[in-house]
């Protein structure tokens, strides 16, 4: 068994995760807007219907609450299905089955129904789309029981979590940050399934912790970087999972370090930002040496011209800013 | 006989009012019949019947409000002859659009009286006067937030002054000012708006006054008081003893590492590592952290590792590092110094005597290999530690020279067993193989 | 400056008086263990290497500590130091 | 009197060959245990037994005999909040419906659900849902992993006028259509959308001729003739079964009661009601019955009486039944039983 290494990106990962997923269970089948004849509108499902054929790779009308409610019930029937939502902008068409289906059901029949359901959707800023198609609602779908939320920002997640996903027998929404597609990584060739309950320390360090998930966290890794050559150690914690948050993990670095900047390309406004400041003052009010700082897009509808969208984003320099604040304010 | 009651019309519902009766004493209903038009706060409905029968009393009258349940007439099985006084009955037609009639006109509000000129005065406190402001405004002292002690709430120059000193700490820089014993008042801030910091604290916990404090009064535990505590523990307390061998090679070296580009103030010793290890391990364990009162468990709030310490002249006492699982190595090394220097010179905190959720007995310098200590009631564990020795020991199967050390823990059986007492050995000896995360 | 064995011996015996205020040192033999006879454990000893090394403004590293266990050692061990600086 | 088959609005099929009097008589029983248990259900709540919200079907008990008569213990239900009815004909036992009304543990959703949330998996009845229109895309995707695992079972779905209106149904019949699945909808159309007439609701009021313009068979059926909902019924499932896709049924039918305990039924006046309550189905079933000389009156009024015992019963234990623990508040947000939803009887789960 070759232990050389594979280069890949995120988008073929991913892929490979799903062909993967239909190769070893006959009840996963793949759903959502051209994710078949067209390939896929980021090309992730590309090759699979020539693979699999019209019936597990099965291009859906525009019917976002339709499709979604179909993956659902299919799920409650035995299926396991991935269901493509193209982008997080257009799930606001299908929130009525995702909140008041897919995540009541087992609570609301008392146990009897589970949802075995995988939702997959783009989600990002940051190529110029515009306000409504650049929406960052992960803190949104993270306020709901009975989902579960991932957030893949490296080639390994992208590739393991889907199966242990699949394998879940609740609701998991994937959110893939549109910009990470191209991302080139290297994998073993059988690469294996990833936990998704725990958080993940990208970068140990000690003077201040740079917590972060998705498109954010190639910005912060880089922001790190800057921050050692002036003699600030950052530690990086990439989130991986939404709901639940992994606060041992979270509160365990600040706890160490006594300083947080959280980036989150969400609106600061109730985001999953919010949440996670709430949670450190909860639980480690006493070990924090300065405010929580957070770095997150500005409270506008993204614009379309660059150089406004840039503004508008969290950049490397205002996380490396907002670390050098909080580290000697 | 039956009541006809006054239904609930909605959850949100608890009373109605009668608009018309439907039905006359002595009417012959069935069941489902209307018998009357109820309005409650959004519309009127019809009621009806759920049993068939005859009409008796009509209790309630038109325009009268009441809450649902409450009977609004009497049902008589077919037969029955009804009571003497029939209640005036609603108006006969049947009114012609059931329109919601028009709700009674709400009393005009009553206007709040005007206060009286006096009062006004006493109720806001006397604006301060120029000289004050300015004095305020000079130290950067924000009226609006500084509540007045003087007559009336009046502020006064003391109040202004009181607030510039107010120390801005951050919660961290609180809680390791306790720690290290440290007076935030006499400490300066150098975060923004003079906000006192970790560093700061550390900084005046190092510039300790040179000439040691004279020894005031402190609690002695001279040799009565430990006899007396001692034997109350052997005849309280079934012991149980478990003692381990830890290759401490990994935390030697790695701390000859660490010391190395370490200031002597800063260096840390091998003990603070073992007190750091076995704090962590409690935590993790908690059922041997706390205390045995009156035959039941009562866990320790946090772990408070109570180190014996031997004073001059043969006393023994062992105050608590407080919330140890929290300190990391260096931040407990320093800890452990000041708590050794204040145990000797007598200058001990109430709470660091009283409060011990464990205790840890380091006769190493004293030279013994092995100890296995008496346990300090009300806690329900000791650790024992012996001394740090080379000896020949097998590493991967090739035998080498080894620095180890001796680890003992007497249990307090009635709270815990030997078994509880082995994983507690085992994992501090596993926290002690990765010395970089203690 | 090379420090003589009398400079020495004063400045060891302050060192010692300050986290032994009643340390008999005159009787002191000059080749006796410092540690086990005047009861020093790890953190006394350390608190004595912080001072000592202050007051004679010399480097003392870990590896010099067996160097200091007796006053006989001390004396020959601050010579050294302080001639390397000359 | 002669047997008047033909209904208002003239359906299908000639006169249909009646039901052999036993089955008829059962079909009367269901209608008659629906009838008087939520009759008890609306004194229940007037007496603050029973709150949050109630929508009783009395007057439509012929749409859920007629229809669930035919359908088999393979198939799936996917209900709406007038769902008592729907539960009862499919087999939800009276206790488990009032006890879950009276919020108990007892009650098939735990207490969870309320009268409009009622769950029984192990009878396939996915449950009532409270969102106009919410359960009909659940529906689709219940077909489509029968149909994607060759299965012949058929998944009936429920829904009012008013949901016809929904963006949810439109897209869910385009793609039962497209996808050609085993779903049957069931549109029990009683001319209100809560408040709002028909004619104030939808541009074509013929449900039927809108529903066939998406590709699949579609007729309207007398919805308080439970004989030509059954055979309408029978006709539809027998094409899905044979897999010619999905069918729509608009049963046009009525309610006598309120939409629910609170409405003062403003929209509608009392001649229209009385017009259709000479249409009871009950009495339509029991006037053919007698018609044809198939009604043992004494067997009618022994089962009247044991339905009401039953209502009297299920009350009983459910005044009785526990509430569940509030420890218990947090279970099954997630799936506390690991592995799939329910297997077809002897099919172990598929895959590895």
């Amino acid at each position: 068994m070759s232990t050389t290494l594979v280069e890949t990106t995120y988008r073929e990962a991913m892929r490979e995760a799903m062909r993967e997923a239909m190769q070893r269970d006959e009840r996963v089948f793949l759903m959502g807007e051209d994710v078949g004849a067209y390939g896929g509108c980021f090309a992730v499902s590309l090759g699979l219907l020539e693979e699999f054929g019209p019936e597990r790779i099965r291009d859906t009308p525009l019917s976002e609450s339709a499709f979604v409610g179909a993956g659902i019930g299919a799920a409650i029937a035995g299926m396991r299905p991935i269901v493509e939502i193209m982008t997080v902008n257009f799930s606001l068409l299908a929130l009525d089955q995702i909140i008041n289906n897919a995540a009541t059901l087992s609570h609301m029949s008392g146990g009897q129904v589970s949802v075995p359901v995988v939702i997959r959707m783009t989600t990002g800023a940051g190529r110029q789309l515009a306000a409504q198609h650049s929406h960052s609602l992960e803190g949104w779908y993270g306020h709901i029981p009975g989902i579960k939320l991932l957030a893949p920002a490296t080639v390994e997640d992208a590739r393991g979590m889907l199966w242990p996903a699949l394998q879940d027998p609740d609701p998991v929404l994937i959110f893939e940050h549109g910009t990470l597609y191209p991302m080139p990584g290297s994998l073993a060739p059988d690469a294996a399934p990833v936990d998704i309950s725990r958080a993940a320390v990208r970068r140990p360090g000690k003077d201040v912790t740079l917590l972060t998930y998705g498109g954010s966290l190639p910005k912060v890794m880089a922001a790190a970087e800057e921050l050692a050559t002036t003699g600030i150690e950052p530690e990086v914690v990439d989130l991986r999972v939404l709901r639940p948050l992994d606060d041992e993990t979270i509160v365990g670095s600040v706890r160490r370090t006594h300083r947080a900047v959280i980036v989150d390309e969400g609106w600061r406004t109730g985001s999953l930002a919010a949440e996670i400041t709430t949670r450190l003052v909860e639980q480690c009010f006493f070990d924090l040496d300065g405010p929580v700082q957070r770095v997150c897009s500005a409270e506008v509808p993204m614009p379309y011209a660059k150089h406004l969208e840039e503004a508008a984003l969290p950049q490397v320099a205002t996380i490396v800013a907002a670390a050098r604040q909080v580290v000697s304010g | 006989m039956s009541d006809f009651t006054m239904p609930s019309l909605g959850a949100d519902m608890d009373s109605g009012t009668i608009v018309e009766w439907l039905v006359k004493p002595g009417d012959h209903v069935q069941r489902g019949a209307p018998m009357a038009v109820v309005d409650t706060d959004k519309a009127a409905v019809e009621i009806e019947t759920f049993q068939s029968g005859v009409v008796g009393d009509l209790l309630v009258e038109p325009g009268q409000r009441v809450d649902v349940g409450t009977p609004l007439a009497t049902m008589l099985a077919a037969g029955e002859a009804p009571s003497a006084a029939p209640v005036s009955v609603g108006k006969a037609k049947r009114p012609r659009a059931r329109r919601v009639p028009p709700p009674r006109e709400a009393a005009a509000p009553v206007p709040p009286a005007v206060p009286r000129e006096a009062e006004v005065a006493a109720a806001a406190p006397p604006a301060p006067s120029p000289p004050l402001r300015h004095h305020a405004a000079e130290l950067g002292v924000d009226l609006a937030s500084v509540t007045g002690t003087g007559t009336h709430g009046r502020i006064t120059r003391r109040d202004v002054d009181a607030a510039a000193h107010r120390p801005r700490v951050s919660p961290y820089a609180r809680r390791l000012a306790e720690e290290l014993g440290v007076d935030l008042a006499a400490v300066t801030g150098t975060g923004t708006s003079g906000t006192v910091r970790a560093e700061d604290v550390r900084a005046a916990a190092h510039a300790r006054p040179e000439v040691p404090p004279v020894s005031t009064e402190a609690p002695r535990s001279d040799r009565a008081t430990i006899a007396a505590l001692m034997s109350r523990s052997k005849r309280e307390i079934p012991h149980y003893y478990v003692a381990t061998t830890v290759d401490m090679h990994t935390v030697v070296s790695w701390l000859r590492d660490t010391n190395r580009d370490r200031s002597v103030a800063e260096r840390i010793v091998p003990a603070a590592a073992l007190l750091r290890a076995v704090a962590l391990a409690a935590r993790r364990m908690p059922q041997l952290n706390g205390f045995w009162v009156d035959g039941v468990f009562v866990p320790g709030e946090d772990v408070h590792v109570g180190v014996a310490i031997s004073v001059r002249r043969g006393a023994l006492v062992a105050p608590a590092l407080r919330h140890a699982a929290d300190l990391e190595l260096p931040v407990l090394m320093q800890a452990l110094r000041d708590l050794v220097g204040r145990a000797r010179s007598g200058r001990l905190t109430r709470a660091e005597l009283a409060d011990p959720t464990l205790t840890v007995t380091d006769l190493g310098d004293q030279g013994v290999e092995e100890v296995f200590g008496v346990i300090q009631p009300p806690q329900v564990a000791l650790v024992g530690i012996g001394r740090l020795v080379e000896r020949p020991w097998a590493v991967d199967g090739r035998l080498g020279v080894r620095p180890l050390v001796r680890l003992s823990q007497s249990g307090d059986h009635r709270a815990t067993d030997g078994y509880t007492g082995a994983r507690f050995l085992a994992t501090i000896d596993d926290l002690l193989q990765h010395p970089e995360a203690l | 400056m090379t420090m003589t064995p009398d400079q020495a011996r004063s400045l060891v015996s302050k060192q010692i008086r300050f986290i032994v205020p009643d340390a008999d040192l005159d009787g002191l033999p000059p080749d006796a263990d410092l540690r086990r006879t005047l009861e020093l454990d790890s953190l006394d000893f350390l608190e004595f290497v912080e001072r000592l090394s202050k007051d004679a403004g010399v480097r003392i590293d870990e590896d010099d500590y067996p160097s200091l266990a007796t006053m006989e050692s001390c004396q020959a061990f601050l010579a050294a130091r302080t001639a390397a600086s000359d | 009197m002669s047997r008047r088959r033909t209904s208002a609005t003239g359906t299908t099929g000639t006169g249909a060959i009646a039901p052999p009097t036993q089955h008829r008589f059962e079909l009367l029983r269901q209608m008659t245990r629906i009838r008087l248990f939520e009759e008890r259900c609306v004194e229940l709540y007037s007496a603050t037994k029973i709150r949050g919200f109630l929508h009783v079907g009395i007057g439509e008990e012929a749409v859920a005999t007629g229809v669930l008569t035919v359908l088999t213990a393979e198939d799936s239900i996917v209900s709406t909040y007038r769902e008592h009815g729907h539960a009862l004909v499919r087999g939800l036992s009276m206790d488990s419906v009032m006890a879950e009304m009276f919020g108990k543990v007892t009650g098939c959703s735990r207490g969870r659900g309320g009268s409009m949330h009622l769950f029984d998996v192990g009878h396939r009845f996915y449950g009532g849902n409270a969102i106009v229109g919410g359960g009909i895309p659940m529906a689709v995707g219940i077909a489509l992993a029968d149909r994607m695992r060759h299965q012949t079972s058929v998944t009936a779905c429920f829904f009012g006028d008013g949901a016809y209106a929904e963006g949810e149904f439109h897209e869910s019949a385009n793609l039962a259509a497209l996808w050609r699945l085993p779903l049957l909808f069931c549109c029990e159309n009683n001319l209100y959308a809560m408040g709002t007439a028909i004619e104030h609701e939808q541009a074509e009021t013929d449900l039927a001729l809108r529903a066939a313009s998406y590709g699949m068979a579609s007729w309207s059926v007398d919805g308080m003739d439970v004989a030509a909902v059954e055979e309408a019924t029978r006709h539809a499932v027998e094409r899905i079964r044979a897999g010619d896709g999905p069918c729509f049924l608009e049963l046009r039918t009525y309610r006598f009661r309120a939409h629910s305990m609170y409405d003062p039924e403003l929209y509608r006046d009392k001649a229209e009601v009385g017009h259709w309550r000479e249409r009871d189905p009950l009495e339509l079933l029991t006037a053919a019955m007698r018609a044809d000389g198939e009604l043992d009156e004494d067997a009618f009024e022994a089962m009247t009486a044991e339905a009401r015992a039953e209502v009297d019963r299920a009350v009983d234990t459910a005044e009785q039944a526990p509430f569940e623990p509030v420890e218990d508040l947090t279970r099954f947000v997630y799936s506390e039983a690991v592995g799939p939803g329910p297997t077809r009887a002897g099919e172990e789960g598929a895959g590895s």
